[in-house]
């Protein structure tokens, strides 16, 4: 068994991820469309929602993995910071897009349900505001990101604003207890046991599932373009510019 | 007027920046009453390993120590002064010296001792922003005055400064080791300051 | 001050600001930020609310009147078990609006205490089930009301 | 005078002499709250019912084309490294800097509230949670702002990057402040939840912007 920091060795992780990637995709591939299926043919209509409870199959794993991703990032950007650790950075730096990618999933699923089932696409209560936030979390780490040349400065400087911004995380798990909110409360992740009939968990689990595998194949591709480029980078700057070092010129002090 | 002698000592210091290294494998000891002209092209690194050895930026690796006597290492005990002045264009001279005072926690009359020695006192109430490059020069150096730090970092010193000033700033320095202070002096222009060593800042050989 | 005090003067400072902030945040979350009121709530006040107010309860079994003139005017009640407002609307109601069923309402109050809603908005609860499944709950007499 | 008193009182000065940019963020708060009111027109009783919320909008956006300078004005003249290099605690000097912010911006804006609130027709009994929930909410602008404005010192022109920083941390203490002021315009006691949660935010800002601050400087003079 590989120790977490021989995996962190750059080398390692192209071969890890060569090794992994086919089979994250085909994990995703397979579970998408099983997923897909039961959602949307194969299990039943919701007492009070009928169909368009199939919604609900897409939205919560987005909302779900929007918040792991967020997660999942404020701790590799601990990891860069505290260890240094370029592999870290770049996985932080390249969850970014993949998380606010669900966020705006999550989103924009939520209001396709909520318009025929709470009468509004968009409501400012505390879960929907809160997520919001989460995107616009996600949209300033990535300009940061991008504004810096320098990419050791900026993965530093992205680091405490991820860290930061992970206030809002459990704000958004406990906006719904918090405060009276329009959304529901959580149905799967509670102490009394799941509310939602086994019948429909098969295809939610398909789902997350899914999307898990989809997170995973696309951040180990985007992880491997960008040290790719950071290679190439670093030959190009290897090129142009010498180190120095310093050394004793005798001469200049004995002339005074 | 300055404290007990310190002595300081770099360690095979690195320095990295976008992950380039701009300079490693530098060591050096400053003695008390030590000066150190430092002479290197631009770019070299000169600026990065005074910054470094002020502990304005992390070095990627080695270290700095400075040392009081042979006790242990003390807490850092350089001012440096870079090649901004560091005023406050809106503030008057003497608003920008009372601040340093503060801020340097000096006693109330090391201002006047700044204004006496860099002949501040013609241009005392006028706003940083308006006096001349080699006047804010002066003013910024003052600073050295004040802080009475035992190690004085400084950075292309008297780049537009008259030879009348360039002369004041050396015979401060002399004064200064005398004290039992020392002295890193990044510059391009001959600066005669007796005893002290030179060290170039130059590419390294190619690794073996 | 040497730095073991400054140190630990510091960590105080900290904690008591970490303190301070939990405690506004409880006391703050348990006089519960009126988002909407509950129709006891809007009783127990001493004034009605002169604007716009959101009321949020459960809509009474048998209340919904669709009135004959207008098919999209609807008139209902709003209850948390204790007090009821009645409330009518006009409009198209959304798909979970049903007796039972938890709803946000936001209008403003007349001066028979009637609340004129402009909107009305239905709350779902964190069950999720095939209706087969709850019509045979219902038979059973194992169901278990969706309100808390 | 103690190195962070000093630093307080040389950046109110700056803030208030020529140049400095005290009065254009107060110029800036009443020019939007001017402009939401030629936007509204006479419709009175609409302008009661949103003058608490414009103006904390308009306080946000005041504070918000304010923060650039903070840090950036002392990288560009070197004060920065004379700042950082006495500091005994970065974080402290940190929070200080954000202090002076508010001494220089939030206050200003505080005190020019009543007044445009005549303006925007702000009801008599909103006036008490508009300005209670400005004093309580600025600080925590002003110290969320330091940290995004430490964030970007070493970038040029970096305002609309600091903005899009700023605002999803700045949101809790919008709606709690708005909150308030709704609450009170409504003639609702119910503002004091809103106060405390904004309180609360604030105090939270105190907590992490001094120490955010501080670790973004140190990773930006490298």
């Amino acid at each position: 068994m590989a120790s977490i920091s021989e995996l962190a060795n750059p080398q390692r992780f192209e071969g890890l991820a060569q090794a992994v990637s086919p089979y994250a995709v085909g994990v995703a591939f397979i579970t998408l469309v099983a997923g897909l299926y039961y959602a949307l043919f194969n299990s039943p209509a919701d007492y009070q929602q009928g169909e368009s409870v199939r919604i609900m199959y897409v939205h919560v794993p987005a909302a779900w993995m929007a918040m792991f991703c967020y997660s999942s990032m404020a701790i590799a950007s601990a990891v860069g910071f505290i260890w240094k650790h370029p592999l870290a950075d770049v996985a932080a730096k390249e969850t970014a897009p993949i998380g606010a990618g669900f966020t705006f999933l999550a989103l924009f699923t939520g209001a396709f349900w909520g318009k025929p089932m709470w009468g509004a696409w968009w409501v400012w209560d505390a879960r929907l505001t809160s997520v919001l936030i989460l995107l616009f979390l996600y949209l300033g780490y990535m300009a940061l990101w991008q504004a810096i040349p320098d990419k050791i400065r900026a993965a530093r400087l992205a680091a405490i604003l991820a860290i930061v911004g992970f206030v809002n995380v459990p704000i958004i798990k406990f906006s719904v207890d918090w405060w009276n909110s329009l959304h529901q409360p959580a149905s799967i992740l509670r102490a009394d046991g799941p509310t939602i009939d086994g019948s429909m968990l098969t295809p939610l689990f398909l789902m997350i599932a899914a999307y898990m595998a989809l997170f995973t194949a696309m951040l180990l591709q985007s992880m491997r373009n960008e040290l790719v480029a950071r290679r190439v980078a670093r030959l190009d700057m290897a090129a142009d510019a010498a180190t120095s070092t310093l050394v004793e010129t005798p001469s200049a002090a004995s002339q005074s | 007027m300055v404290e007990p002698p310190f002595s300081l000592s770099a360690r095979d210091l690195r320095a990295s920046r976008g992950g380039r290294d701009i300079f490693e494998g530098v060591s050096f000891v400053l003695a008390p009453g030590e000066a150190i002209l430092l002479r290197g092209a631009n770019g070299a690194g000169k600026t990065t390993l005074l910054r470094a050895v002020a502990g304005l930026l992390r070095p990627a690796g080695g270290a700095v120590e400075f040392c009081r006597d042979t006790e242990e290492p003390t807490e850092n005990a350089a001012i440096y002064c870079g090649v901004q002045n560091g005023l406050k264009a809106a503030l008057s001279v003497r608003e920008n010296l009372d601040f340093w005072v503060s801020l340097y926690g000096a006693e109330k009359k090391a201002a006047n001792d700044a204004i006496n020695r860099f002949e501040l006192r013609g241009f005392i109430d006028r706003r940083a922003g308006a006096l001349s490059t080699g006047q804010a020069r002066r003013a910024g150096l003052a600073r050295l005055v004040i802080a009475q730090c035992p190690v004085w970092l400084v950075d292309e010193p008297v780049a537009a400064m008259d030879r009348d000033g360039v002369a004041r700033f050396i015979q401060l320095v002399v004064d200064h080791l005398g004290c039992g202070g020392s002295a890193i002096i990044a510059s391009h222009d001959a600066l005669d300051i007796p005893g002290a060593r030179t060290m170039t800042m130059s590419a390294k050989a190619a690794a073996p | 001050m040497n730095k073991k005090q400054k140190r630990m003067g510091m960590i105080v400072t900290v904690l008591a600001i970490a303190g301070l902030a939990v405690a506004l945040t409880l006391t703050a979350l348990s006089q519960s930020v009126a988002y909407f009121y509950t129709p006891s709530e809007l009783q127990a006040l001493a004034a009605p609310p002169a604007s716009t107010i959101r009321l949020g309860g459960l809509v009474e079994d048998g209340s919904v009147n669709y009135s004959e003139a207008n098919s999209a005017s609807v008139s209902f009640t709003v209850t948390d078990g204790g007090a009821s407002t009645i409330v009518s609307y006009e409009g198209i109601l959304p798909d979970l609006f049903r007796e039972g069923q938890g709803v946000v309402v936001q209008g403003s109050l007349d001066a028979d205490g009637l609340l004129v809603a402009d909107t009305v908005l239905a709350k779902h609860d964190e069950n999720y089930m095939p209706k087969e499944l709850a019509d045979a709950l219902k038979e059973q007499g194992r169901w278990q009301d969706g309100s808390d | 005078m103690s190195a962070l008193a000093a630093i307080i009182w040389r950046d109110v000065r700056l803030a208030f002499r020529a140049g400095g940019g005290a009065l254009q963020a107060v110029a800036f708060f009443a020019l939007v709250v001017v402009l939401f009111s030629l936007a509204v027109g006479p419709d009175i009783a609409l302008m009661r019912k949103i003058a608490g919320p414009v103006l904390w909008t308009a306080a946000l956006l005041a504070t918000l084309i304010s923060l650039d300078q903070i840090w950036r004005a002392d990288r560009e003249d070197g004060s920065l490294d004379i700042i950082v290099e006495t500091s005994d605690a970065l974080p402290l000097t940190a929070a200080a800097k954000a202090a002076a912010h508010w001494f220089s911006t939030g206050l200003p804006l505080i005190i020019a509230t009543p007044i445009l609130g005549v303006i925007l027709n702000l009801p008599a009994s909103a006036y008490v949670p508009v300005l209670m929930s400005l004093a309580i909410g600025t600080p925590g602008l002003s110290l969320i702002g330091a940290f995004a404005s430490a964030l970007a010192v070493s970038l040029p022109r970096a305002n609309l990057l600091i903005s899009i920083i700023v605002a999803p941390l700045y949101a809790p203490i919008l709606i709690f402040g708005a909150g308030a002021s709704i609450a009170g315009a409504a003639g609702a006691a119910q503002y004091a939840p809103n106060l405390m949660l904004l309180g609360a935010a604030t105090l939270f800002a105190a907590l992490f912007s001094p120490i955010a601050s501080a670790a973004a400087l140190r990773s930006n003079l490298d």
